[in-house]
């Protein structure tokens, strides 16, 4: 409350920098007010440096594919292999490393397009509320939520082949109308605010309108959405791969680890409990870091 | 009245709805590749035979004329046969669905009183150990997908401490008891059973518990923060500047706000349990609509499949309609923007 | 009015309060003192954000949880108010002092109804058997009293359903009722349009007026502290400068501070637009050595940053705290 | 706020209290009502069909056989002896075969078994043409009562296997099921033809009876005390097959005796760890005929060149298979299992990459091959399968072939197969011999269809095949037909028609402490035959 009559009485004598760095500070501040955010922040980027280089990372990167080596199949963990080997004598750590890498980009391409998809069908119905296009967007919308997500996505991935572009396929038809619906709600009550209403006096185009107006709006709420959803997508991909529709083998998946380690349970309990461990830490993570990011971006902006 | 007039509204509203889904989902359960007819009467029946199953089932007309046949007969009640079990899809509901709802039933309903507790005390001991203690449970449990609760109550409690029965569904085999009102634990205690309804409840403990788990914590989580932002609003403070005793407000005045979000996100709850309850129904064999689902699913048993989901449809609809109702008896500013 | 030198109602000691802000501490109130005599009506003015707020909030013991008492005393009819234990405290806050909140849209809690808000607060400002019959006659005479019409339908409202200036009635009616001696008004009716704004001021007057009470009023509005006290503080950035009758400080303001402030304010004359004033509050993370308004001040000198200036009786009755007191004007 | 935390300890407290509480009650529960039980639990993979009509799975036929009654009953060498029938007689043509029907065999609703009832199960079976029917459906025109005791069913073509197939035809309550037909159904004036009635009931004579049925969990019987055949008083007085055989819910029933024996679905390492926890815990082995085949499709190139097929025989590393992956296996060297009638070895592949290069060598794709995708399919409900797939694959990529695998649900495999140009280039099957001809499964595996299923998905086409298999069915004369499917078998083994890779017994964790499992028919669903094994409870600990 305070930091915001501050800013309000901010005059023109102060330089865009330095309010720019102290308010890079501030949000840093609010960021980090809860140390558990920094956590988040920590297990991200590790998932991250992993994802993206993990292949250069692992003691046996061979084993991330297909390989068979029955003479060290379900050896328990140890120092050579950390997280113990599975059944076709793969490390199991190497294959949970190497399934990040789809994970992260589950998460990233279905929020990528759910999100604006989500928001141009929920811009549109907003900006034209009270129309057909309202009612006919928005009963689509609700059709879309009118099923449990997880039933959907199952629905979906279970009729066409089953692999990792499907299971987004199906993950990112579930998610848009949460996005639709939430721009729908921001874009509605922008609606009869005056600067729209000037924006369209003086003739401003729409596409104007909606990018230029109504989108830095939708902003934060949509940023901060996509930050606390990136955990419940992955929690969701690895349902559907646990469910044996998503990443196929010798790829990696955790859900489908899990899934084929249950079998071997609980003699052989690693192949179950460490994928197990990863998915909670990285939601974990993604959690963490997205209340962090959402206390920040809402005290600022909303 | 602005309740009456809200359900009708919405009713009015879930029937286009629910038309729009059973189009989406009829077409997409068609466009499966291969042939239904053939995987339903397996490899080795004769051609013929399948030729006639298929002409039975309309397999081989267009899809807006199975579409036709279909949504009439689901308009009857009639859901078609299920490939699975060979039976009327609106006979397997009958069957399965109470297993499901008295799952969703204690994984829903009672967990809600505990996440509010859990919740309340996390604001009252606001950076205190008990705080510190239920923030960190529930991070780590909103964290873990119900599938690996299922599968690790399974092993400590089926498997390492064998203490709760880990399979053969709702009731060991040597109850009967008879079906009133479907819910096992009810039933076994309207016909004087204590001990099956004990047996009844010991099977559900399990399932209902990795079910309950993450949104009882997400919910605490929610009423906590909602409690903590509260407490700083005008209105408390000026409540308390009036010398009502601090008991009485946070029993009261703030609970009763921080309460109303907790409570309109409880139908998605309900949703996400449902969802949830897909694998972990598969896990523990219970022998409820969403393993029967989840067999319809990996099957391809379209008839069954359709009518899944839009029986989740109507479940999801109704719910979120009862959540809505609850809310608006709870918060007077929804019915200000009803009837606006 | 100010006669009463011995019958202190109020007595503010050397008040310093910080926030604990995402980690960092902000240092807002700064050695705060004044007093209030009973009967007396007392202006406190300032810009938004320098903590009149805080003082009142302070008074009645209702900081927020992340605020931090560094030293002082209130003195409530002669008792330290952080000291007291809750019985007394409320007590206190039950029929000692009461406050009107700026925004009366935040300070209706929006899920009951008016009169479940009005009835708990009253059922512990009367005795204990108190019958309800009569603690709702007591409150529908309090709306009354605000100029209410229909209390009865009014009592039966949620705050969603009445207008800004009812639910600012209705908050004084509530702070009212039960009888309080001390009225802590927090720029009562600024959230609402003007000539609202004006009815709640003659309001609220009229009923100080009526009872006898003892008032803080906070207010930016230097006009509505000109007509409506009797003596007044100038406060800047958790410190007050300036105090005295507020005749005194109207025609002879001493401090910079003030004198920016009045220059502030649009002289029906037509003289021109006031100009405002350069520069802005300080940073309460790290506030100021030395005079807290030295950074903003067209005198300052050296040691208006080397130390904190003591305040200084400059007239009877009128105290400034600046170095240059006698040589501003 | 002391309260809360008050509260929250009393709800923690209770609910430690009901989970220790509740500790006793599983063990009680086997201590006074369930030791004293003689009982036989066993899983199954899903809920099995046991009209006999529809159902033919594993699953299905525990349950048949031991509910049902059929005209002849399978011998241990894979012949047949009298059962139902007590004899019969075939005409010279092959086409009319006459069977005479033991008089003293009445139903469990009380009925006695007649010729009409022989009649009826068979038309019905015919008319409803799932299950079993495909045995008897191309072959058999019409069946005649002659008297109350006496049924001749007339061939269209001179069928030899008929006899071995009976074995899968089941006789049902002809007067029961027509007092159940359900009103509207598929059938006309027979409604649903009982389709409904024996989804909840029996119809059969045979030593155990249905009596208690819940969807998708479990089936249950009771021993038939007055079965004719008579049953011994340590044959499980009930039978419980369960719906699911989930590897962590096995093994905990085991350890908790809530399940006598496992299925034959559990994977080599939960069997070992089940017998590694528990010393009373033994295999019983039935050898079926069950293995494992690397399917290729011969409508896909490169799958159609023979000596790309040569190349994946050498590719398989059957020393890992047999004893690793599906530990108790023997190499298989035909196209069938070596316990059906006229098998013979005609393969003789080895692990050996020098030959699989040198086969490459020889095809018309030696040169393209490297630089094609080669889909392999396994079915997700199978994980050893995964192993083999996985086995091969990594095999293949140390001759340069690009292998991709693809992990389909049964209902997709089973989807695709109707079509050559959707059935998987590679996948791996098993197919367990419904009966101990080996001509119903030439004719399933490789006889050219229009429309396909997963049993054909070689797609083989091949007219000269398909002339030898339909000869060899019409041989009558035992020895003659052997030499008939051994002509066959060399064929395939020339042509390399597909790589068979192992045969596998049926291997079945049973409690041995108080239970007798040792299965004698080598056939599907028989290992579980209830006359066969014996349950003494008192022996239970």
């Amino acid at each position: 409350m305070k930091a915001k009559t501050v800013d309000a009485t901010t005059t023109p004598i102060e330089t865009t920098s330095t309010r720019q760095a102290e308010l890079l500070k501030r949000s840093w501040l609010k960021f980090s007010e809860s140390k558990v955010s920094i956590i988040g922040l920590v297990i991200v980027s590790v998932f991250l440096l992993l994802a993206l280089g993990g292949k250069y990372l692992v003691p046996y990167p061979e084993h991330i594919g297909s390989y068979v080596d029955f003479a060290n199949a379900g050896l328990p963990p140890s120092s050579k292999h950390f997280f113990g080997t599975d059944l076709m004598g793969r490390d199991v750590f190497s294959r949970i490393v190497g399934s990040f890498r789809n994970t992260l980009m589950m998460g990233v391409v279905v929020l990528s397009i759910a999100a604006p998809v989500g928001f141009m069908v929920g811009v549109t119905a907003g900006y034209n509320k009270g129309t057909f296009i309202d009612t006919a967007l928005m009963r689509v919308t609700d059709m879309f939520l009118a099923v449990p997500p997880l039933v959907l996505a199952l629905a979906i991935a279970s009729v066409l082949e089953p692999n990792l572009t499907n299971s987004m396929l199906a993950v990112t038809a579930m998610w848009w109308p949460w996005y639709a619906r939430l721009s729908y709600g921001v874009t509605s009550s922008l609606r009869s605010e005056n600067y729209i209403i000037y924006a369209e006096l003086v003739g401003a185009k729409l596409p104007h309108i909606i990018f230029k107006e109504i989108l830095p709006n939708c902003l934060s709420a949509v940023l901060t959405k996509m930050t606390l959803d990136m955990g419940y997508v992955i929690i969701i991909a690895a349902t559907i791969s646990y469910a044996g529709l998503g990443e196929q083998a010798p790829r990696p998946a955790l859900g489908s680890m899990i899934a084929s380690g249950v079998k071997y349970m609980p003699a052989q309990w690693w192949l179950t409990v460490f994928p197990s461990i990863t998915i909670m830490l990285i939601v974990l993570g993604f959690n963490l870091l997205g209340d962090g990011i959402s206390s920040m971006l809402g005290a600022e902006e909303i | 009245m602005t309740i009456i007039t809200t359900i009708v509204k919405r009713l009015g509203g879930a029937i286009v709805v629910l038309l729009g889904l059973s189009m989406i989902i009829f077409s997409l359960m068609r466009i499966i590749p291969g042939d239904p007819a053939r995987l339903a009467l397996g490899p080795t029946a004769p051609e013929e035979i399948v030729e006639q199953y298929r002409e039975r089932m309309h397999y081989n007309k267009p899809l807006p004329t199975q579409y036709y046949y279909w949504i009439t007969g689901v308009l009857k009640g009639d859901l078609g046969v299920s490939t699975v079990t060979r039976r009327n899809v609106t006979r397997d509901f009958a069957e399965f669905l109470p297993a499901t709802l008295e799952l969703v039933i204690w994984a829903g309903i009672p967990p809600i009183f505990f996440a509010l507790l859990l919740g309340v005390l996390g604001a009252m001991y606001n950076n205190r150990w008990p705080d510190y203690l239920i923030r960190f449970s529930s991070y780590i449990i909103v964290a873990t997908p119900a599938f690996v609760w299922a599968v690790l109550f399974m092993l400590i409690f089926g498997y390492w401490l064998p203490i709760l029965p880990s399979i053969g569904g709702r009731i060991s085999m040597k109850f009967s008891v008879p079906s009133v009102t479907g819910l096992m634990v009810l039933d076994a205690l309207i016909d004087a059973q204590p001990a099956a309804a004990w047996d009844a409840f010991l099977h559900l403990l399990m399932p209902s518990l990795a079910l309950a788990l993450g949104h009882t914590m997400q919910e605490a989580r929610l009423t906590r923060s909602h409690m903590l932002e509260n407490a700083g609003k005008d209105y408390i403070t000026m409540i308390t500047s009036q010398g009502v005793p601090r008991r009485i407000i946070n029993r009261r005045f703030l609970l009763k706000p921080s309460v109303i979000p907790t409570v309109s996100i409880m139908g998605l709850d309900i949703a996400s349990i449902f969802g949830n309850a897909f694998l972990v129904e598969t896990i523990f064999n219970w022998p409820g609509i969403s393993r029967y689902a989840m067999n319809a699913i990996l099957s391809k048993d379209i008839n069954a499949v359709c009518g899944v989901v839009l029986l989740f449809g109507v479940i999801f609809i109704l719910t979120n309609l009862l959540v809505d109702v609850v809310v608006i008896i709870l918060d007077p500013r929804m019915r200000q923007t009803r009837t606006a | 009015m100010d006669n009463a030198q011995t019958d202190t109602i109020l007595e503010i000691k050397d008040l310093s309060v910080s926030f604990d802000v995402y980690g960092s501490i902000s240092h807002v109130l700064d050695g705060v003192s004044f007093r209030v005599n009973r009967g007396q009506r007392v202006g406190l003015v300032g810009e938004s954000g320098c903590g009149k707020t805080t003082t009142l909030k302070a008074i009645l013991n209702v900081l927020p949880p992340n605020a931090i008492l560094n030293k002082g005393e209130i003195l409530f009819e002669g008792h330290n108010v952080f000291t007291m234990v809750d019985r007394q405290l409320a007590e206190m806050r039950r029929t000692g002092a009461g406050m009107i909140f700026q925004d009366p849209s935040s300070a209706l809690n929006p899920v009951f109804s008016i009169k479940q808000q009005f009835m708990a607060a009253l059922k512990y400002a009367f005795p204990p058997n108190t019958p309800p019959k009569e603690l709702y006659e007591i409150a529908v005479k309090a709306l009354e009293d605000v100029m209410m019409p229909d209390p009865e339908r009014i009592m039966n409202s949620f705050p969603y359903q009445l207008s800004g200036g009812m639910r600012q009635r209705v908050c004084i009616a509530m702070t009212i009722a039960a009888g309080r001696k001390l009225v802590l008004a927090d720029e009562p009716g600024t959230s609402l349009d003007v000539t609202i704004q004006d009815q709640i001021m003659r309001l609220i007057d009229r009923l100080v007026q009526e009872n006898d009470l003892s008032v803080i009023m906070v207010a930016h509005s230097l006009g509505v502290i000109r007509e409506f006290t009797s003596y007044v503080n100038i406060m800047y950035a958790g410190t007050l400068v300036e105090g005295g009758k507020t005749r005194d400080v109207f025609e002879n303001p001493r401090h910079p501070y003030t004198i920016a402030l009045m220059a502030c304010v649009p002289k029906l004359t037509g003289e021109g637009i006031a100009e405002g004033i350069p520069g802005r509050v300080p940073d309460y993370t790290a506030p100021p050595t030395g005079c807290r308004y030295f950074p903003r001040c067209p005198y300052a000198q050296e040691i208006c940053r080397a130390k904190k200036p003591q305040p200084v009786e400059i007239d009877p009755g009128h105290w400034v705290s600046c170095y240059l007191a006698n040589e501003v004007s | 706020m002391k309260r809360f935390l008050m509260v929250l300890l009393v709800v923690c407290l209770m609910f430690t209290i009901v989970v220790s509480g509740c500790s006793p009650t599983p063990a009680d529960d086997l201590d006074t009502e369930e030791a004293g039980e003689s009982i036989f639990r066993v899983t199954g993979p899903i809920m099995p069909k046991w009209d006999p009509a529809v159902g033919s799975d594993y699953a299905a036929c525990v349950v048949l056989g031991n509910v049902f009654d059929s005209l002849v009953f399978p011998t241990a060498d894979g012949g047949v002896e009298p059962w139902v029938a007590e004899s019969w007689d075939i005409s010279e043509d092959g086409l009319t075969w006459d069977f005479k029907i033991r008089e003293d065999i009445y139903f469990h609703s009380g009925n006695h078994l007649t010729a009409h009832d022989v009649a009826y199960s068979m038309n019905r079976l015919l008319e409803i043409g799932e299950g079993y029917a495909y045995l008897f459906f191309e072959y058999i025109d019409s069946v005649e009562v002659l008297d109350d005791y006496n049924v001749r069913f007339n061939c269209k073509t001179s069928y030899g296997p008929l006899l071995n197939n009976l074995v899968r035809f089941y006789i049902v309550d002809q007067e029961l099921l027509e007092a159940n037909y359900a009103d509207s159904g598929d059938y006309g004036d027979k409604g649903d033809y009982g389709k409904g009635y024996l989804l909840e009931h029996d119809a059969g004579s045979g030593p155990y009876i249905i009596d208690h049925v819940d969807t998708n969990i479990s089936v249950s019987g009771v021993k038939f005390e007055d079965y004719w055949a008579g049953v011994d008083e340590n044959n499980p007085d009930r039978f419980v097959v369960y719906a699911s055989n989930d590897g962590v819910t096995v093994k905990t029933m085991m350890a908790r005796q809530e399940l006598e024996s496992t299925d034959m679905w559990q994977t080599a390492e939960n069997i070992d760890s089940m017998l590694a926890s528990d010393d009373t815990f033994k295999l019983a082995y039935n050898y079926t005929g069950g293995g494992i085949n690397l399917w290729l499709n011969h409508q896909k190139p490169p799958m159609d060149d023979k000596y790309v097929r040569e190349c994946f025989g050498y590719l398989v590393d059957y020393a890992a298979v047999c004893e690793t992956i599906l530990p108790d296996s023997v190499q298989k060297k035909s196209v069938i299992p070596s316990n059906l009638l006229g098998y013979e070895s005609v393969f003789d592949f080895e692990f050996n990459l020098d030959k699989a290069k040198a086969a490459l060598e020889k095809s018309k794709y030696a040169d393209t091959i490297k630089d094609m995708k080669l889909e392999f399919v396994w079915n997700s409900e199978s994980p050893d399968r995964e192993k083999v797939a996985l086995m091969i694959q990594a095999n293949a990529a140390k001759i340069g072939l690009n292998i991709e695998i693809v992990e389909h649900p049964w209902a997709t495999i089973v989807a695709n197969s109707a079509d050559p140009k959707t059935s998987p280039m590679l996948t791996l099957t098993s197919i367990t011999p419904d009966i101990s001809d080996s001509g119903a499964q030439f004719v399933s595996m490789l006889r050219t269809k229009k429309v396909g299923t997963w049993e054909n998905m070689n797609w083989v086409n091949d007219p000269e095949l398909d002339k030898l298999i339909d000869h060899a069915l019409t041989v009558v004369d035992i020895d003659e037909r052997a030499e008939a499917y051994a002509e066959i078998q060399r064929y395939c083994g020339e042509n390399i028609i597909f790589i068979p890779i192992a045969e596998t017994p049926e291997r079945l964790v049973y409690q041995s402490s108080y239970v007798d499992l040792d299965p004698k028919i080598p056939l599907q669903g028989f290992s579980f035959y209830l006359r066969d094994i014996k349950v003494y409870p008192e022996r239970r600990k």
